[in-house]
Parts: C-alpha cells; structure tokens; sequence
C-alpha cells in the first residue's frame, strides 16, 4: 500500500470539518451529537493513521484510541439522555429554544 | 489496497455527509452507521484489527442503537424532521466555518514534511499486548474509565427517569 | 527491642487508626435503632486500637540508646510522571507515647458516652462521628507524612464540625460549628502555606526516609536557606506551621472557637479538648520540633512562647468569671494549651510534650465529671443552679476533687510535675514569661477551687420545682432515676463513673514518670538547673495560694440562692463584667474581621459588576470587530466569491456571537471553532 | 487464507501468484455461500419434522420422500411470490433490511474453524470479530421493523434491539471466561487449546465446571440473540403478529429468515468452538484423514447444537418481556461474572483435584443464591382490577 500519511491526514480534515459543520448548523440536538461523534472519530482515525506510519512500536496510539472510544461511549449515553430529558421538558430537541437554564 | 482506500474514503465521506444533511432523522443514523463501518474499514486497512472490532462493537452496536432509541423517545417514530432547513438559516455560517478549518488544516497538512511517511511494513500490535499493556502501564486511567463508564451508566438512568422518579 | 522488630512494627502502625476507622464505616450504615452494636463495635475497635498502641508503646520503651529509636515505613501512594506522592508510617517514642494516650483516653470516653448519649435519638450517629474523629486522631499521630498528616487533620476538623454542631437543630450548636471550622480554617491555610513550602524547598513530605532525606532530616539544610521576613527557610515554615497549630490548639488570636465548641455533647468536649483536636496541634509543633530548633535564636520562638504565655494568663482570666462549668475547663483548656506551647517555645519538647499527656488525662476527667453532674443534674450547666452535689455524687465528687487538685498542680498529682517542668524550662528561657505563667497557674488554682465549691460545696440551689428550660421535655421515658421531678440530683450509671475512677489512677500517678519521658523522648534531661527550688516553690505556693484565696471567697460562705450575685463580682466590678464577656474578643472580631469581610463583599460585587463585566462586553466586541476584520482581509486578499461569501457568513455569525449570553449552545460553538480557525490561521502564517 | 494460499502454491507452483491469491480468497468464500444455506436449507426441514413429532403430527411428508425436497419448494414459492411493499413504507431502507440481515450472518462463518487447519481467516481477534459483528445483525431487525410503517413491526424491532443488547452482555462475558482460560482471541487457538486429553475429548471446556457453566450461559445467550423461541417475543404471533418482519413478504422475507438461521447456526458453530472442542474428537488432527475426521467432528457437534435448539424450542413455552430481561440482567450477568472468578481459581489453583472442588463448589453456591435472589415473584391468581 502506498498511501502516503496525508491522505489519511486529509481524509480526517474533511470528516471532521462536515462533522463541524453538522454540529454548528443542525437545529435537531441528536444531530449535533452526530456531528460530534463524528469529529471524535475523525480524531481517532488522525490517532491510528500516526501510530500505522511512525510509532507503530508502541502501544499508546491504540490505548488512547480505546479510551477515546469508551469516552465518546459515556459521552453519548449522558447526551442522548440529556436530549431525552430536555425533550421531556420543552417537548422538542430543537438547540435554539434550549436557551434558558430555568427549570 | 490503494482502490480499498478510495473505496473505504468515498464510503466515509459520503456517509459523514448523509448523516448531517438528510432529513430523516432515522436516515441519519443509519448514514452515520455507514460511516462508522468505514472508518472500522480504515482501522482494518491499517492493521489495528483491534479498534476496528472496537469500533464496531462500540458505535455501532452501542451508540447508533442508543441513538436510534434516542430519536424514537424524542419523535414522531418516522422520524421525519419539521420544516427544511438544510441549507438554509444558520446553515451557512456552520459550512463557511467548517470550510475555513478544512481548508486551514489542508493547507497545514500539506506544508508539513511528516505528512509524505510512507508505511514502513507496521506489524500489528497483538491483542495480547495491548490487554498487557491495559493492566500495567496504563492501568490507572483503566480504572478512571471503569469509574467514568459506571457513573455515565447511573447519570444516563437517572437524567431519563427523572421524570418517572418525580411522578412517584 | 531490636530494629527490625520495630521495622515491623512501624509498618502495622496503619492498623491502629484503621479499627475505628472501620467501625465508623460500619456504623454510617447502621440503622438508628441498632444502638448495642453501635456502641459495642466503637468501644471495642478502640479497645483494639488501644492494644495495639500499647504494644507499639512497649516496644519503644526498651531502647537504652541515646539515640532516638525510630522506625518507619514509607510507600508511595501514587505517582504521577517523575514525581510520587508518599505516604508513610512512623513509629518512634512521640507517636507511640500520643497513640496510647490518644487511644486509652478515647477508650474511656466511648464508654461514658454510652451513658451521657443514652437519651440521643441519633446515639449511632453520635459514634459513628466519634469513631472517625478517633481514626482520623490516630491517623494523624502515627503519620511519617505531612500530606497524610494534613489529610487527618482537616478529617479532624470535620469532625469536631460534625460533632459540636450533633445537635444542630439548636441555633447555638449550628453557629459553634461554623465558628469552629472557620476559625481553625484560618489557621489552615498557614499549615497548607507552611507544607507548601517546606515541599518546595526540600521536594518530600515524608518527616522521615531511609537515605536520610526527609523534611525533618533536611532541618538543619533549611536552616542555611533564605526563607521569608528575615528568616531562614526553616524558621519560616516553622512560623508557617505554627499558625496552623495556633488554630487548631485555638491559642490567643484564633482561640474564640474553642469555648463555643461547649455547645456539643460532653464527652465530644472531653475528647476535643483533652485528647485530641486541640492537642493536634501541640503535638504537631513537637512533631516538627527539628524545624522550629534549626536555626537558633531567632523570633520563631520567642513568638510562640509569648503567645502561649499571653494565652495562658488571658484565658485564666476569662475563667474566673464564667458560670458555665463546661466554659470553665474550656477557657482552662486554652490555659493550659497556652503552657504547653509556651513551653515547646521555650525549647522544651519534652515539657510540652509531657504536660500534654498529663493534662489530656486529667482534663477528660474533668470534663467527663462535668459531663457526670450535668446528667446527674439533669442537663443543668449553670454552675450556680448547682451546689451540694458532693451529698448525692460521691464518686463523681471525688473523681472531680482529683481531677481539680491535678489541675491546679497540687505536688503529687501528675499536673504538679508536669507544669512545674513547664514553668521551669520558661524560667530558664524568660524571667518574665516565667512569672506571668505562675500568675496563670495561680488564677487555674483559684478558678477550679471557685468551681469546686460552686458545683460540690453548700446545698443544692437547683430544683425549683419551675426551674430550667423546657425540662418538661425530656421527662420522657429516661433510664435513670425515673421519679425525678424535684430534680434531685443522683449519682450517675457505672458506665459513667467507672472512666472517671480510671481516668483518676492516671491523674495520680502520671506525674511520676516526668524523668522517665524527657529520656524516653531522647531529650537530654538538664542536670539539677538554677533555680529549681525557687520555681518549685512558688509554683506550689501560688497553687496553695489560689486554692486558698478561693476558699476564702467562695468557700467559707456558700451560695444560697442561684440568683444571687458572684461575691467576686461586687470586689472586682466592672473587671469582672469583661472577664465574664471574655474581654469583648468577639465583638471585637465583630466589628473588626467580620465588618472588614461584609464590606470587602461589596466592593468585590462593585468590581465584579464594573471591571469584569466590562471585560467581557470589551471581548464580545472585539470578537465583533475581529469578523469584520476578517471580512476585510477576505476581500483584500481572496477575491474568489466563494471564499467571499463564507466570509460573510463568518461575519453573519460573528454578529451574533456579539450577544454572547443568548444561551444558545451552538452559539458558543460556534465562538469556539471561530477561535481554533484563527489559531490555525495564526499557526499556518508563524 | 494464508494456508489455502501456500497449500495452492504447492499444488501450482507454476500460477502466477496473483491468481493464486484470488483462487484461495474465492475457496472459502465460495464453501461458506454454498454449505450453509445449504445447512440452512435443511436445517428448516428438520425443524419442521422435529417439531411435527414433538408436537405428535407428521411435518412435511409431500415433497420427495421424507419430504426431503421441501426446501427447494419453499424457496421456489417465495422466490416467484409477489413481493409486496407498504404504500408508506420507506422503500430504500425496507430493501435494504433483509440484505442487512443476511451480511453479519454470513461474515460471522469467517472465524470458524470447521476443521483442523480449516478456517477462512484466522483473525487473532476471532471472537472480537464475532460479537462485534454480531451486534450488527440487530440494525437489520430495526430497520425493517421501521421502515414498515407498521407499529407492530416497529413493537417487533424495539424488543428485538432490547433483547439483543441485554443479551449481549452475559454472552460476552461467558466468552470472555473461555478467552482467559486459553490467553488468545483467537477461535483457531481456542479449538487447539482443547484438542489432547483422552481421545481429544477431556479438554473440551464443557467437561470443566466453569467451561459448563459458560456453555449454558452462552447457549442462552446465543438463542436469545437469534431471537428463537422461547426467547422469540419480538416475532411473537400471539401479540404482534409477526414482529419485525411483519410487512415482508416474497424473498425478503426468506432474506429475513435465513439471516436469522444462518446467526443461528453460526452461533451454534461459535459455541461447538468454544466449548465443545471444536474440531476435536476421536482422531481428528493434521493430515488428510485426520482433518477430515476433525470436520466430521465440527459438523456432527454443530448438528448436535442444532438439534439441541430445535428440541429447546419445541418444549418450551415463550417468555415474557419482563421474564426476559430480569433473567439476563439478575441471573445470567452476574453468573457470567461470577464464571470469570471462577476461571480465576482454575488458573490459579495448578493442584486439579482442589481446583475441581473450589471452583464448582463457587459456582454451585453462587447459583444457588442468584436463582434464589431472582426468584422473588410469588406466582399467584391473576387479579384483574376492571373485568372482574
């Protein structure tokens, strides 16, 4: 295979720019969640692509990348029911009208 | 292995792309399960056989389908979203954002020397190792995570049955 | 005793804390009925822990050496990069000497607070806090490790926050314990200051290590090094440390919270103020002793003597006045602390040290009778509704009388030797110090023999059959003396009595051993010193003086009615007013401190309202007129569309970023990548 | 792979490599689509027979002899059946569902080992793959059931999504008991660790007590996820309908139930390998004859396992959904757990006899307290507050 490292390093950019720009734009919260996942992911693809090209002798790149995963695990449960619990009270997920910390 | 790549990106990228803009909320997710598979693809590709097998089991065997829940508590079970709003309203302030960072990071990107590595024939870090390595070395943020994960588990019940506890 | 079985002992010295620690554990989840096995498991762990202590202590006490028998276990608790956080054991004659004590005492007053608790509704609660206030004591005493140290005391002060406030729903009780956390919070941040700094010049908390790099061995290092206001950087730390032993042995400044600290149950008084909380910080002071000697003749020292003399006459003064039997032995405690310091400032460790110990034996038994009368009286306080109970309490009577002669320094009870060591060691330092402690030994003799004759002497004043406050309230179900209604007084449960007869045996024949325990500690004991007889003498004749003068006052005539007024009050007028409000210290504090705080709150308002506020309008506007910055560049430079219309929408949402506080999450979200665009932007062009 | 590929080398050495590559990804590619449907195929047979005599009536006895040929027929009718799609329905993803449903199936036989040396990729994550793969075939289940419009589809898809992830965990964690014991993820490992002994067969994990104890945990488990009777309720008829695939009809349908049997048998494939030896048996091993003794060994256990699900859901009765997931929550999880202890003590205590007598001593009492915690529920009459 002959893909040189910026491929995989552009690939990430790209993905975590349309994750950014879902997250920014999207009213629905779920969606944003989406967009954040995948900005994680793009991370964490960025995280496996240096360890594949240069520090494939340790282990670390793939201990982060477990511990990124279980993290953006936690991450979604707590957000979806955030969402849940927010839809709960307002009777919609849309971010905009979420503007009020009043109970 | 070079046409997987492409294959494998295209799937990506149009998968990241579907799962922001459609407006189907249930189409969303299954786009972002697309994308999800590719990105385990690109792990495989890449030999780390064991976060692609993470990946998948994490995202899409637990986060999609939590999503997939999430919507239909949240929705009419279609899923359908209200009025259009892609590419309309504030979509454009997102995009011109995320098409200056893209570009920017392009740009780095294409600067930097690293960027041009070629793989150097990586062997695979075993299974083994990396088990070793989660109770040795890195065994402290192991636990923190085994804590995070029990106190996201109970917070993620409690935030959804708040309701429920309240009514009693 | 050989090293390496004192090696092995130091490393089970984690064991002696543990036992009550587990028993507080256990206890946290008892259920309030359950009030046999509450009291069994905190009397026992503590009986464990007292063995234990016991035979750490015997160990200790074989060593013929001149040097210093010393053992200690170290272990790191958790590392971070290069740098480890220890924590360690130590074993050495000290803590040995304070561990049994601690736990002895704590032992005895477990098992009188089995009777004076027996009403309590939350009697599980009540030992489950005492059981951690002993862990965290003892935690503290065996500690090799100023971290681990400092986590026990602030366990410590949590405690006695707990305890003083255990019956909170009393407005009184809940301020004490505020007053009490605060004001020892006050002195904290001088102990944090001091560990700070002492881990920054020597890199270790560890007192003690095996390479001889521990912060006490450094002392003599520190010494040589600059520290602040003039002083060497073990003095520092010293002055440091000292301030948060001033809080916490509540010495003159800081020492308002102590006897508010009245307002908890008895035996929460006796183990505050004789075992433990406020001999954390004497104890601490003699624990870092090396640093306070390190650099010789300068003010450290004398600063610490003075303040214990100041407190001690100050506080005796006070207690001349005071009604409350508990407020008496408080402002006595702080008296006493006040010796105890003045004599670790005068160089003395072992004196300190040694009065600590006795007056930790004789001052819970004090306070364990006040608690006797006070439940045999039927939660009466006010000395002067009591009288005559030396006819219906003869235990607690005779306990109380030995208690009281050992406190005034009556030549064979053990306060005699150990505050005649104190007052030697000040006169050999400070003529002057000397004298104004033996007037405060004088006043202790006077206002114990006052309290004598007030509570135990004459006829019973209370029992009116209106007498009190809300008495009617727990006539309820009580298991002793049912037909009480007179209010006759009566002799206490064996449960409460038995401590007192213990604690009394102690109180007795401790003083004998003064010698023994200046060469136990390793301090070479001065050999036959001038003036001797001369301190000996006037001691014992203040002592007599005191115990006489207040005969002549408050003994030959009795009390007869509780209304009636303070014979001392008509001869020393309105002194005695002052004395009796304490000197107006705390509404000095009032108007000054407190005043001080409220108005500092409202500038700080002011300021956070004007500057701050304004700081953030100036960044929503600089974020403003940054997209229209980038706007112009856009245009300058790219004059491709598309590029020109993300521009504009970037200003589009630069604009509505300037409303900063929408509360709209994606808003800030927006900020946010904004600001990594730019930061990428300036990392691409640098 | 890699063997197909050198063995093909040996035979052709004059092919150019290329080929030889593609040959050997083709083999086992080609042997997974042909036998398993195959296995599939009849496997519906004998159910359908099995269940005929359980249920004291004949079973298909028409077509062929036996009814030998009734598969075929099945297939023909549902291939030539119209296939009929909701007006509301979401078209693209009501197509794609019973594709879904087949893929995580099929991949799931890449890490089987069929016989000694046979296996088309000896992925060292082997039992990772599987599970990962696994959870995959629960999107198919929930896109159909959406897609159709239909609520009691959509009913059907949420139990099923439900039920898979509880079941999922005890049956991870019953695999993990048996990845601790050998130290490998890998499925051709695992048979290897279990071959030896008297016969190859006393190293099979189910003659262990903790191995025993993972086996029924995990044969649960897999049943559940395969959603097979009596763990059946997101198709279950009597309360809605058909579930999930309510609204299919034609070859989707057949689509739908072969992925669900071909998950099945593969689970049952799983189980065989870690727990019932694998390929091991009485002659199996390296060699012609002994590798293909070793197949004969994977497929009779395999049928064996097939059987054991066909007799298991003739016999017994559909639980609740409560019933459900308390059992997978309050008995299986914490069994499970406790099994991973009890490995524990296996590897730690090296004297046999003592290791025996603790861990099934462990076990036996943690049984005893976790069916005695669960069982709180007083069976008593039924009240009815409004009908009675």
């Amino acid at each position: 295979m002959n893909i040189p490292l910026d491929h995989y390093l552009m690939l990430s950019a790209f993905l975590f720019a349309i994750g950014l720009c879902g997250a920014l734009s999207r009213k629905n919260a779920i969606i944003v969640l989406i967009g954040i996942e995948i900005m994680f992911n793009a991370g964490i693809l960025n995280l496996i692509a240096f360890w594949h090209y240069k520090y494939f002798t340790s282990v670390t790149a793939q201990m982060f990348a477990i511990f990124a995963i279980s993290i953006a695990a936690a991450e979604s449960a707590i957000g979806l029911a955030l969402v849940i619990a927010v839809y709960r009270h307002y009777k919609s997920v849309d971010v905009d009208e979420m503007a009020s910390l009043k109970g | 292995m070079e046409t997987i790549f492409w294959i494998l990106s295209v799937i990506t990228v149009l998968g990241a792309i579907f799962a922001i803009t459609l407006r189907n909320l249930i189409h969303c997710v299954l786009s972002l399960i697309l994308f999800f598979l590719g990105i385990a693809g690109h792990y495989f590709l890449m030999h780390a056989d064991f976060i692609g097998a993470v990946q998948i089991l994490i995202y899409i065997g637990a986060v999609a389908v939590l999503m997939l829940f999430a919507i239909m508590l949240t929705r009419h079970v279609t899923g359908d979203e209200g009025p259009r709003e892609v590419l309309g309203g504030k979509w454009w302030a997102g995009m011109g954002t995320a098409v200056i960072i893209a570009g920017l990071l392009w740009a780095i990107i294409r600067k930097d020397a690293l960027a041009q590595l070629l793989p150097v024939g990586a062997a695979e870090t075993s299974v083994v190792e990396i088990g070793k390595a989660l109770v040795a070395d890195w065994v402290v943020p192991f636990e923190a995570m085994a804590v995070l994960l029990t106190a996201a588990l109970i917070g993620a019940v409690v935030i959804a049955l708040e309701e429920v506890i309240r009514k009693r | 005793m050989d090293h390496a079985a004192l090696q092995h002992l130091a490393q089970q010295q984690w064991l002696i804390p543990l036992f009550p620690l587990v028993a507080a554990a256990i206890q946290s989840l008892l259920p309030r009925g359950q009030r046999k096995l509450s009291a069994g498991l905190c009397i026992v762990a503590m009986g464990a822990s007292c063995i234990l202590a016991v035979r750490a202590f015997l160990a200790t006490l074989g060593t013929e050496h001149h040097e210093v028998e010393r053992a200690f276990f170290n272990f790191t608790w958790f590392q971070f990069g290069n740098t480890h956080l220890d924590m360690g054991l130590l074993l050495d004659p000290l803590t040995a000497g304070m561990a049994v004590m601690v736990a002895f005492v704590g032992f005895w007053i477990f098992v009188n607070a089995t009777g004076y608790m027996a009403e309590d509704d939350n009697f599980t609660r009540f030992f489950c806090f005492q059981s951690l206030f002993a862990a965290s004591m003892l935690g503290l005493v065996v500690s090799n490790n100023l971290l681990l140290l400092y986590i026990c005391w602030e366990l410590v002060g949590l405690c006695s926050y707990l305890l003083i406030g255990f019956w909170y729903f009393k407005p009184a009780a809940a301020a004490a314990m505020k007053k009490a956390f605060i004001t020892t919070r006050i002195g904290d941040v001088g102990f944090f200051l001091g560990i700070l700094m002492l881990y920054w010049k020597t890199g270790t908390l560890n007192l003690y290590t095996a390479d001889h790099t521990g912060a006490l061995e450094q002392a003599g290092a520190l010494a040589h090094l600059a520290g602040w206001w003039g002083l060497s950087a073990a003095s520092t730390i010293a002055f440091l440390l000292f301030i948060g032993a001033l809080g916490k042995s509540a010495q003159f400044p800081l020492h308002v919270w102590l006897p508010d600290a009245m307002e908890g149950p008895t035996p929460v008084s006796a183990l505050i103020h004789a075992a433990t909380m406020v001999a954390a910080g004497v104890f601490m002071v003699g624990r870092m002793f090396p640093l306070f000697t390190a650099e010789p003749g300068n003010w450290v020292m004398d600063f610490v003597m003075w303040v214990g003399c100041f407190t001690a006459v100050f506080s005796a003064t006070i207690a001349v006045a005071q009604f409350d039997i508990k407020r008496v032995l408080a402002y006595s405690t702080c008296s006493q602390l006040g010796f105890m310091v003045m004599a670790l400032g005068a160089g003395s460790l072992a004196a300190g040290q040694f009065h600590l110990l006795t007056h930790a034996f004789f001052k819970a038994l004090l306070f364990l009778g006040s608690g006797c009368v006070i439940i045999g009286t039927h939660h009466e306080q006010d000395m002067r509704k009591m009288g005559g109970l030396k006819k219906y309490m003869p235990i607690t009577f005779w306990c109380y009388l030995i208690g009281m002669l050992a406190l005034c320094g009556v030549p064979p009870f053990a306060g005699f030797f150990s505050k005649d060591e104190v007052l030697l060691e000040t006169f050999r330092r400070s003529k002057v110090a000397w004298g104004l402690a033996t007037f405060a030994a004088f006043l202790t003799a006077f206002y114990m023999t006052r309290q004598m004759f007030m509570v135990f002497a004459g006829k019973w004043r209370g029992g009116q059959p209106d007498h009190g406050h809300g008495h009617a309230d727990h006539d309820t179900p009580d298991d002793h003396g049912s037909g009480h209604h007179g209010g006759e007084p009566h002799e206490v449960s064996w449960n409460m009595w038995l401590p007192l007869v213990v604690l009394s045996a102690f109180a007795i024949g401790l003083g004998f051993f003064s010698q023994q325990y200046g060469q136990y500690l390793g301090v070479e004991g001065g050999e036959a010193p001038e003036g001797k007889a001369l301190v000996m003498g006037s001691s014992v004749a203040v002592g007599a003086l005191g115990i006489l003068l207040g005969w002549l006052i408050y003994g030959r005539r009795t009390m007869e009615h509780a209304t009636e007024e303070d014979p001392l009050s008509a001869s020393l007028g309105v002194l005695f007013t002052v004395l009796n409000r304490k000197w107006y210290i705390d509404e000095l504090y009032e108007v000054t401190i407190i005043r001080f705080t409220a108005v500092c709150g409202v500038f700080l308002r002011l300021f956070d309202k004007l500057v701050v506020d304004g700081i953030l309008h100036a960044i929503a506007w600089s974020f403003w007129g940054v997209s229209q910055l980038f706007r112009w560049l856009g245009d300058e430079f790219f004059i491709n569309g598309g590029f020109d219309s993300s521009c504009e929408s970037v200003r589009l949402g630069g604009k509505t970023l300037a409303k900063l506080q929408s509360g709209r999450v994606q808003n800030y979200f927006r900020v946010l990548s904004l600001g990594a665009a730019i930061l990428l932007l300036i990392y691409f062009f640098t | 792979m890699e063997t197909i590929h050198q063995q093909l080398r040996i035979w052709f050495a004059n092919a150019p490599d290329s080929v030889l590559l593609w040959v050997s990804i083709a083999i086992p590619i080609l042997f997974i689509l042909s036998v398993f449907p195959g296995i599939f195929a009849y496997t519906t047979l004998v159910e359908r027979k099995a269940l005929g005599r359980i249920q004291n009536r004949f079973g298909p006895n028409r077509v062929g002899r036996w009814g030998i040929l009734q598969p075929i027929a099945d297939g023909l009718k549902l291939l030539i059946k119209e296939d009929i799609v909701p007006r509301r329905a979401d078209k693209f993803v009501h197509f794609l569902a019973p594709v879904i449903a087949v893929i995580p199936s099929v991949l799931l036989f890449a890490v089987v080992p069929i016989g000694a040396g046979l296996i088309p990729v000896d992925l060292n994550i082997g039992i990772l793959f599987a599970f990962a793969i696994s959870t995959a075939s629960v999107l198919a289940l929930f896109m159909g059931g959406w897609a159709s419009r239909n609520k009691f589809s959509l009913l059907g898809a949420m139990r099923a999504v439900a039920q898979v992830v509880s079941y999922e965990v005890p049956m991870v964690l019953a695999a993990v008991a048996v990845v601790m014991a050998v130290g490998s993820l890998s499925t051709v490992a695992i048979a290897k660790a279990q071959s030896g002994g008297i016969l190859n067969v006393t190293r099979w994990f189910v003659f262990q007590p903790w191995g025993f104890v993972g086996f029924v945990l995990f044969t649960i488990g897999a049943m559940a996820e395969s959603a097979r009777t009596p763990f059946d309720i997101p198709e279950a008829e009597s309360e809605i309908i058909a579930g999930y695939h309510t609204e299919y009809s034609g070859f989707k349908f057949a689509l739908f139930q072969m992925g669900e049997y071909l998950a099945s048998i593969a689970m049952a494939g799983i189980t065989v390998t870690m727990f019932l030896g694998g390929y091991n048996g009485p002659g199996s091993g390296p060699g012609i004859f002994g590798g293909l003794l070793s197949m004969f060994w994977f497929f009779l256990k395999l049928g064996c396992m097939i059987v054991l699900n066909i007799w298991i859901r003739g016999t017994w009765p559909r639980v609740r959904v409560d019933q459900l997931m308390g059992f997978a929550w309050k008995v299986l999880l914490p069994m499970a757990i406790v099994n991973i202890v009890a490995v524990g003590f296996w590897h730690y205590l090296t004297f046999r006899p003592l290791a025996w007598v603790v861990t099934t001593l462990w076990l036996v009492i943690w049984f005893m307290v976790l069916t005695k915690l669960a069982a709180t529920e007083n069976v008593k009459p039924r009240t009815y507050r409004y009908a009675s």
